[in-house]
């Protein structure tokens, strides 16, 4: 069945990417529903293909060329989640975008852009050749760029780009310096000739590696673009940003570690792991002090990003793969992706900047502000909601493997991120607005996309299994 | 071999430095212009970086004909060839952007100098 | 019926008794003050005039149901306290029982002098339970000891045992001197009488009270007095194994407070609390550690 | 017990919306939810099952009835029944009536976890399900509770944080997160995690409990709480710290000890000991931070502090008659809390305050909250005949019989001090002159009084007939195997001495009767106004038209407090360490996020050259 191939989830999208300027010409209006024809092709197929889709990686080979030659796309069913996760917070911010953002900037260039980033996104999540992972990321970066402009947010934006050019150059030398050494584009075949390389080469590269991808995964050195950004874009931006970028960039890094990489070489994972936990502190510091909702959410997020990659880091770090801190962690990403979307998208809907601005809104607005709680509630690891158990999964396997100074850390940031979020929670219900303003309409679409954010995360806070069989064995059948 | 080191400075060191060029600037520059030619010559160094890398010494171009069928010569590696042009491809792309971006901030806020612009930031 | 008879004997021989012996400190104190002060039995006639008074002020129901439960508490208190060789509860004269049920008297108090809606009463009353804070926590303490000592906490048996053993005086006499100091201000003797410091709030809680209030009032005083002084006496002094030597024994404390009294001037309140967690508790912590180290024997 | 649990969320759903339509029938599902829960405990006594719910993947929750847990989960549909009760009325003019109501039946099935969990994961789980819905509750109340629900919020993160903690150390040891493998395995432990184990549980314990170091949240939680939360709070959650204290002290040295059948400590077990003394110095600090409190209910809150205090004391202890004394004492803090609060609930949905220096003379405008508060006030302060004196008797004795004075001075301190702040309220509250703008307040609505009157009932015949207070806890003590207090219908059984209720019931009602007959056998009394009294002499009218001059009652415990005055405070301690945090929050952000672009890449070749510098050598 033509559906069955992973391609199309980048195909698709990128043909309808190109395709826009020519519909424009005819169906002027129609343009706009390009993207959610996009999104929602990526949605059905995910679906359709996760269950075809075993624990173990399919390899599907590009262009003819055999896989270690040629490039290659992985797919296994985590993959498949990942993608079905990122995909369908994309879809919700489309949809968002469509119903209140369509006037904001350019009928034809965000449409293009929005198809753009998913195609790249699903490339980044699935791709297994480095040099194939760098045109995706910088797809979905320069559709990133388009995306952060979209209310004007020039500044923010020129960060951006710069930021993350000087990552992607990074990314291009380390990438040439590990095909000159090893012989490969391949991930796999790469990290498998690195054992005959020097020890300063590798750790040279990857420090290039931790520094390019740093820029898109949100990552400490190079990621200041994200609270400016963040703030500046608009809804749908900031759920891109958020969800789809983050999450692909995420799981790249994820995905070069694990593969090129892989468990033998402790000092890169030290590295990532001591990283990941200052990011992780200093994005919940930062986050601690915001008023403003949307940076309050970007140091979040980069916190959220810091966490994961030291988990990652920490479960390769000691020579064994482990797997519970690993599942715990791509546990904890898709979470995120799902909690976080529905937690910008509500800010978004609810058209306040500020704490102090959004008092009450959950009040007016009472369907809104139940789903942005569920979401937060999520975010901050409440019984009842998906992020309970990516919480309570970390800290069993953190504890287990003896790792305490990173509990601690992990525990403490976690304590203020409950902290800033519950007083967000508090000023959305019981607060008095400042403002006189009044608040957007938002359509039952929306609400029922919401509904299905915030049912997910109930229901995998009630039987965290799915989430537990889904991200379970993406170490175990290997990517490797 | 006299001329090791030659094409050692040629291939690597050589668009290395342009490359830290290029990062020098972005290190110090304060001005949105410069940072986007600085960005660029940090992208130009990279490309000399993997163009250098296919280089094998006297090889031929890797171009199939049929008298190659004769004699089975040392072909440059073709790889990076191909890179370096999409790598080239998206690194005019973001320039474009990027002086796209700077015309923009300039209409709005009338300075392309970081330092005046950093107070209007944030 | 023989129950009822014991309980009416203690009531009204503790009355009699009692009031007799405050009437005759009147007299002591006229003395120490060379006066020559009333007869011995004019706390009966004070007692009877209020009773027999035809005008009393009431300050509403709470003020009234206070006075009940003042005087209904200090009753039953007295009740639980063995005198000499007699108790009307045998096994029941449970010492926390005691200080906890006499409290229950005081709180009436307490309630129906604020319920009189006057300031002074107000003041008088935060003082007093501000006191009792200082005095009944080092007092409670001296009983632990012995309790902890004697494997009983029956006021009866504390005071049965020191036959064999001798006096608490002697055996334990800082804790003898702090549940003494700490009678006084129960009594509310000088110089712990804050609580009523007549000059300076018009005699604090008993201010609003006339007529049969007041009277019942100064009979639930003298109830209280007895309670205390006589868990002083069956504490430290061994009881009496006869009532007359318990009576002579009760008298010579009571006077002793009396006479002392006379000769002190006033503590601030805070002050008063303030000495009480000072000195007495120390030396309570010094009787035990004694009390610990060496044993009672 | 699962299957309860999931009735419980969707009646919480049903709830909101019955509220949504009216508030007292929203209330009233509750009321009638909870009885239920009421009835159907009392009449499985001395019946226990335990079933599991497996979520999938290994994990399981399990939930018990047994003889341990039973007067727990009764305490909880208690608490909520009455509070539902309450609320009938009382929520009429809240601001978000509807979700508190659903909230309260969440806390209602968190209740159901805590108590009923028979493994550290299901405790834990419903130990958050907890924080999250009482931190909304908190919230709602007025002006500071949201400051007052964050710092909740906030301490009861870390409590939960480290029980996760410490529950995943004893997962990893022991392979499972129940009971009853810990129970089989805590001995074997090796010492350094079990250490740490029990300082992170009991932390987390006596955080949610509100003891000393950690109770500062109470103030502000309890006092700034909408008035009907506050009850469920004081006489509910923090048992939940109580709780779990009691189920971790089980596998404690001196537990051990006894169980074995020694009703007498014979060592003072260092970390026994120091918990104990914990529990001392949270009595006294409770008691003195009560005596100067003005708000009426935050004096409340630190009573709550104080009756911790005894809770972890006895149980700490751990000789037979103090971990009755102890388990009782939890019962009698219920009954005692809810009667203080909910009377000061009323008083408040009447006069819309809780200070107490505004009010005053309100008995003759609620004579029946007076008495509820009357009759809580004098078990609190463990006056007999009520119910409060049993179990203070009882921790008293268990320490006199030992010889433990030190620990008996801090209960005797906090006994004693507890005459004065329960004494407050009630002199400035109900007693004394009444301002002017009071003169209209009424009594509160039927089914207010009625939970009122239910908690006095309660507390009376707890009191007179202890048996039925302290049964199940002997029941408890038989469970785990340790030697059952001697109890008899109205009488108890210590080494030192026996008490017998019933008749000082009597006694005093004899002594009381007797006052009656005195009192009606002399002429009639002549009634006065409020504002006729001696006053030495001051102008009588201003009384009456300014009563505030006359009223002194503000600071009523002034000069007691000049004792305290230069005493450290804790609660200062934290507010410092709060600023130091904040400030060092923002030289974080000022450094790694809010760079030029310049600085950015500085910064991004910083951290290169030193992870490479790091590798290399």
């Amino acid at each position: 069945m033509i559906m069955q191939n992973p391609v199309l989830l980048i195909a698709v999208p990128l043909l309808l990417a190109f395709l826009i300027p020519v519909f424009s010409s005819f169906f002027k209006g129609a343009v706009r529903f390009i993207p959610v024809l996009a999104g929602g092709f990526n949605v059905i197929a995910a679906a359709l293909l996760i269950p075809q889709a075993s624990g173990d990686v399919a390899v599907t080979e590009i262009g003819g060329w055999a896989s270690a030659y040629g490039i290659s796309l992985l797919f296994s069913s985590q993959i498949g989640y990942m993608i079905l996760a990122v995909n369908l917070t994309a879809l919700l911010a489309i949809f968002y975008y469509i119903l209140n953002e369509r006037d904001l900037g350019s009928p034809l260039a965000y449409p293009i852009a929005f198809t753009l980033a998913l195609s790249g996104a699903n490339g980044m999540i699935m791709t297994g050749d480095l040099f194939n992972l760098f045109v995706f990321m910088e797809m979905t970066a320069i559709a990133g760029y388009i995306i952060a402009v979209h209310k004007k947010g020039y500044l923010g934006t020129f960060r951006f780009v710069v930021l993350s050019s000087v990552g992607s150059a990074f990314f291009l030398i380390a990438t040439a310096s590990l095909y000159n050494a090893t012989g490969f584009l391949n991930m796999a075949m790469a990290g498998k000739n690195l054992g005959a390389l020097s020890t300063p080469f590798i750790s040279v590269i990857s420090v290039l590696f931790i520094m390019a991808l740093s820029s898109e995964a949100e990552l400490l050195p190079l990621n200041g673009w994200v609270a400016p950004v963040y703030r500046e874009s608009s809804g749908a931006g900031s759920v891109f940003f958020a969800s789809v970028f983050s999450g692909a960039a995420l799981f790249a890094v994820i995905k070069v570690m694990l593969i090129v990489f892989g468990i033998n070489y402790a000092y890169v994972h030290q590295g990532l792991l001591v990283l990941g936990l200052v990011t992780l502190a200093a994005g919940e510091a930062a986050a601690f002090k915001q008023s403003n909702l949307k940076k309050m959410v970007a140091y979040s997020s980069i916190a959220q990003s810091g966490l994961i990659i030291a988990a990652v880091a920490a479960a390769m770090r000691s020579g064994v793969l482990h797997n519970g801190l690993f599942n715990a962690a791509l546990f904890q990403l898709i979470n995120n992706i799902l909690a976080k979307a529905l937690v910008l998208l509500g800010i978004a809907l609810l058209g306040q900047a500020t704490l102090k601005e959004i008092g009450g809104a959950g009040t007016r607005k009472k369907w809104l502000g139940v789903f942005i709680s569920a979401g937060v509630l999520s975010l901050i690891g409440m019984p009842g909601f998906a992020g309970f158990w990516s919480k309570l999964f970390l800290v069993r396997e953190l504890v287990g493997n003896r790792m305490f100074v990173f509990t601690l850390v992990f525990l403490l940031a976690a304590l203020f991120e409950a902290y800033y979020y519950l007083r967000f929670l508090q000023s959305l219900f019981l607060g008095k607005s400042t403002t006189a303003a009044s608040l957007p309409k938002t359509s039952w679409v929306t609400y029922i996309l919401l509904f299905v954010l915030a049912a997910l995360i109930i229901l995998i806070g009630f039987a965290p299994d799915v989430i537990i069989r889904a991200v379970s064995g993406l170490s175990l059948g290997g990517v490797l | 071999m006299g001329h090791e080191w030659l094409s050692l400075w040629s291939f690597l060191y050589g668009p290395l430095s342009i490359f830290l060029v290029g990062l020098y600037g972005l290190l110090t520059q304060k001005n949105l212009i410069k940072m986007a030619i600085s960005i660029n010559i940090m992208d130009y160094g990279v490309n000399l970086f993997i163009i250098s890398l296919g280089y094998v010494p006297s090889a031929e171009a890797p171009i199939y004909t049929d008298a190659v069928k004769t004699y089975l010569p040392v072909f440059a590696d073709p790889l990076p060839q191909a890179l370096v042009l999409t790598a080239i491809v998206i690194s005019v792309a973001v320039t474009a952007f990027i002086l796209a971006l700077t015309i923009k901030i300039h209409s709005q806020y009338g300075t392309t100098d970081l330092t005046k612009l950093g107070e209007m930031e944030l | 019926m023989a129950l009822i008879g014991k309980i009416v004997l203690f009531i009204v021989g503790a009355f009699v008794f009692q009031v007799a012996l405050s009437g005759f400190s009147r007299k002591v104190i006229a003395r120490i003050q060379k006066r020559r002060g009333p007869v011995f039995w004019q706390n009966f006639y004070d007692i009877g005039k209020l009773f027999f008074k035809k005008t009393s002020i009431s300050h509403g129901f709470i003020f009234d149901f206070g006075v009940w439960m003042a005087f209904g508490g200090t009753v039953a208190t007295l009740l639980f306290v063995p005198v000499g060789p007699y108790s009307v509860f045998p096994g029941q004269t449970n010492f926390i029982v005691i200080i906890y049920l006499l409290a229950i008297g005081s709180l009436g108090m307490a309630m129906s002098a604020v319920g009189s809606a006057n300031p002074f009463a107000s003041i008088g009353i935060s003082r007093a339970l501000t006191q009792m804070f200082g005095y009944d926590v080092p007092f409670a303490l001296t009983v632990v000891i012995m309790i902890y000592v004697h494997r009983t906490s029956q006021v009866a048996k504390l005071a049965a045992v020191q036959s064999d053993i001798g006096w608490h005086l002697w055996v334990m006499p800082l804790s003898a001197l702090v549940a003494f100091i700490a009678l006084m201000a129960m009594l509310g003797k000088k110089p712990f009488d804050t609580p009523i410091a007549p000059a300076e709030i018009a005699s604090g809680p008993l201010v609003e009270y006339s007529g049969k209030y007041l009277g019942m009032l100064m009979v639930q005083h003298e109830f209280a007095t007895f309670v205390e002084v006589g868990l002083f006496v069956n504490l430290f002094l061994g009881g009496g194994s006869t009532l007359l030597i318990y009576l002579v024994k009760y008298i010579i404390v009571y006077l002793l407070t009396v006479i002392i009294s006379a000769l002190m001037a006033r503590f601030r309140v805070e002050q008063t609390v303030a000495f009480f967690w000072k000195w007495p508790l120390v030396l309570v912590f010094i009787q035990a550690l004694i009390i610990i180290g060496i044993g009672i024997r | 017990m699962s299957t309860l649990i999931f009735i419980g969320l969707a009646a919480s759903l049903l709830i909101y919306a019955a509220a949504r339509l009216s508030r007292p029938l929203g209330a009233l599902l509750l009321m009638l939810l909870s009885g239920a829960g009421v009835a159907a405990l009392i009449l499985s006594w001395g019946k226990g099952f335990t079933e599991t719910l497996p979520l999938g993947n290994g994990l399981e929750l399990t939930f018990s009835l047994s003889t341990f847990n039973w007067p727990f989960l009764l305490l909880g549909a208690f608490v909520l029944f009455i509070v539902s009760l309450f609320a009938v009325n009382a929520l009429k003019e809240m601001e978000h009536g509807a979700s508190f109501l659903a909230l309260l039946t969440l806390i209602g099935v968190s209740v159901m976890g805590v108590f009923g969990a028979y493994d550290f994961l299901t405790l834990f789980i419903f130990f958050e399900l907890m924080t999250w819905t009482s931190f909304f509750l908190v919230s709602m109340g007025k002006t500071g509770a949201k400051k007052a629900a964050l710092i909740y919020a906030f301490m009861s993160m870390i409590a939960a944080y480290l029980m996760i903690s410490a529950i995943m150390m004893i997962a990893q040891y022991t392979g499972s997160f129940s009971y009853s493998d810990f129970m089989g395995m805590y001995e074997a432990m090796p010492s350094g995690i079990r250490t740490t184990v029990v300082i992170f549980f009991l932390a987390a314990a006596l955080i949610k409990g509100g003891i000393y170091p950690v109770h500062f949240w109470l103030r502000s939680a309890h006092g700034d709480a909408p008035h009907v939360f506050s009850p469920v709070l004081s006489g509910l959650l923090v048992k939940y710290g109580y709780y779990s204290a009691f189920l971790f002290l089980l596998f404690f040295p001196v537990m051990v000890a006894t169980k074995a059948g020694i009703t007498q400590v014979t060592s003072t077990d260092g970390p026994n000991f120091i918990l104990a003394f914990i529990g001392g110095l949270s009595i006294m600090a409770g008691t003195v931070a009560a005596i100067l409190q003005s708000d009426a209910k935050k004096l409340v809150a630190f009573s709550s502090v104080s009756h911790g205090g005894y809770v972890i004391l006895a149980l700490a202890y751990g000789t037979n008659m103090a971990v009755a004394g102890g388990l009782a004492h939890i019962w009698v803090h219920v009954l005692t809390a809810l009667g203080m609060f909910l009377s000061m609930g009323a008083v408040a949905y009447r006069t819309g305050t809780t200070d107490m220096d505004e009010m005053g003379g309100l008995i003759k405008n609620m004579p029946v909250t007076f008495t509820v508060y009357l009759i809580a006030i004098i078990s609190v302060a463990g006056i007999p005949p009520l119910a409060g004196f049993v179990s203070k008797w009882m921790i008293i004795q268990a320490l006199a019989a030992n010889g433990s004075y030190i620990l008996a001075f801090m209960a005797f301190f906090g006994s004693i001090g507890s005459f004065m702040y329960v004494f407050r309220p009630l002199a400035t509250i109900f007693l004394g002159q009444r301002p002017h703008k009071f003169k209209d307040v009424r009594e509160v609505p039927f089914f207010m009084q009625l939970a009122m009157l239910i908690v006095t009932l309660l507390t009376i015949l707890l009191g007179i007939m202890p048996y039925y207070l302290l049964k199940p806890f002997t029941r408890i003590q038989e469970f785990i195997g340790m030697v059952p207090v001697k109890i008899g219908f109205s009488t108890v059984y210590s080494a030192l001495t026996q008490l017998d209720m019933m008749l000082i019931f009597l006694v005093f009602g004899g002594g009381f009767l007797l006052a009656l007959v005195i009192f009606l056998l002399f002429s009639k009394p002549t009634k006065v106004e409020q504002h006729e009294v001696y006053t030495s002499g001051e102008i009588a009218p201003e009384i009456s038209t300014t009563p505030e001059i006359y009223h002194f009652s503000k600071g009523y415990y002034r000069s007691f407090g000049r004792l305290f005055s230069r005493w450290p405070s804790v609660e200062a301690w934290y507010h410092k360490g709060a600023a130091y945090i904040s400030q060092f929050f923002e030289i974080i952000e000022q450094s790694l996020f809010k760079q030029s672009i310049n600085g950015f890449i500085w910064l991004a070749v910083v951290v290169m050259a030193v992870l490479m510098a790091v590798r290399w050598f």
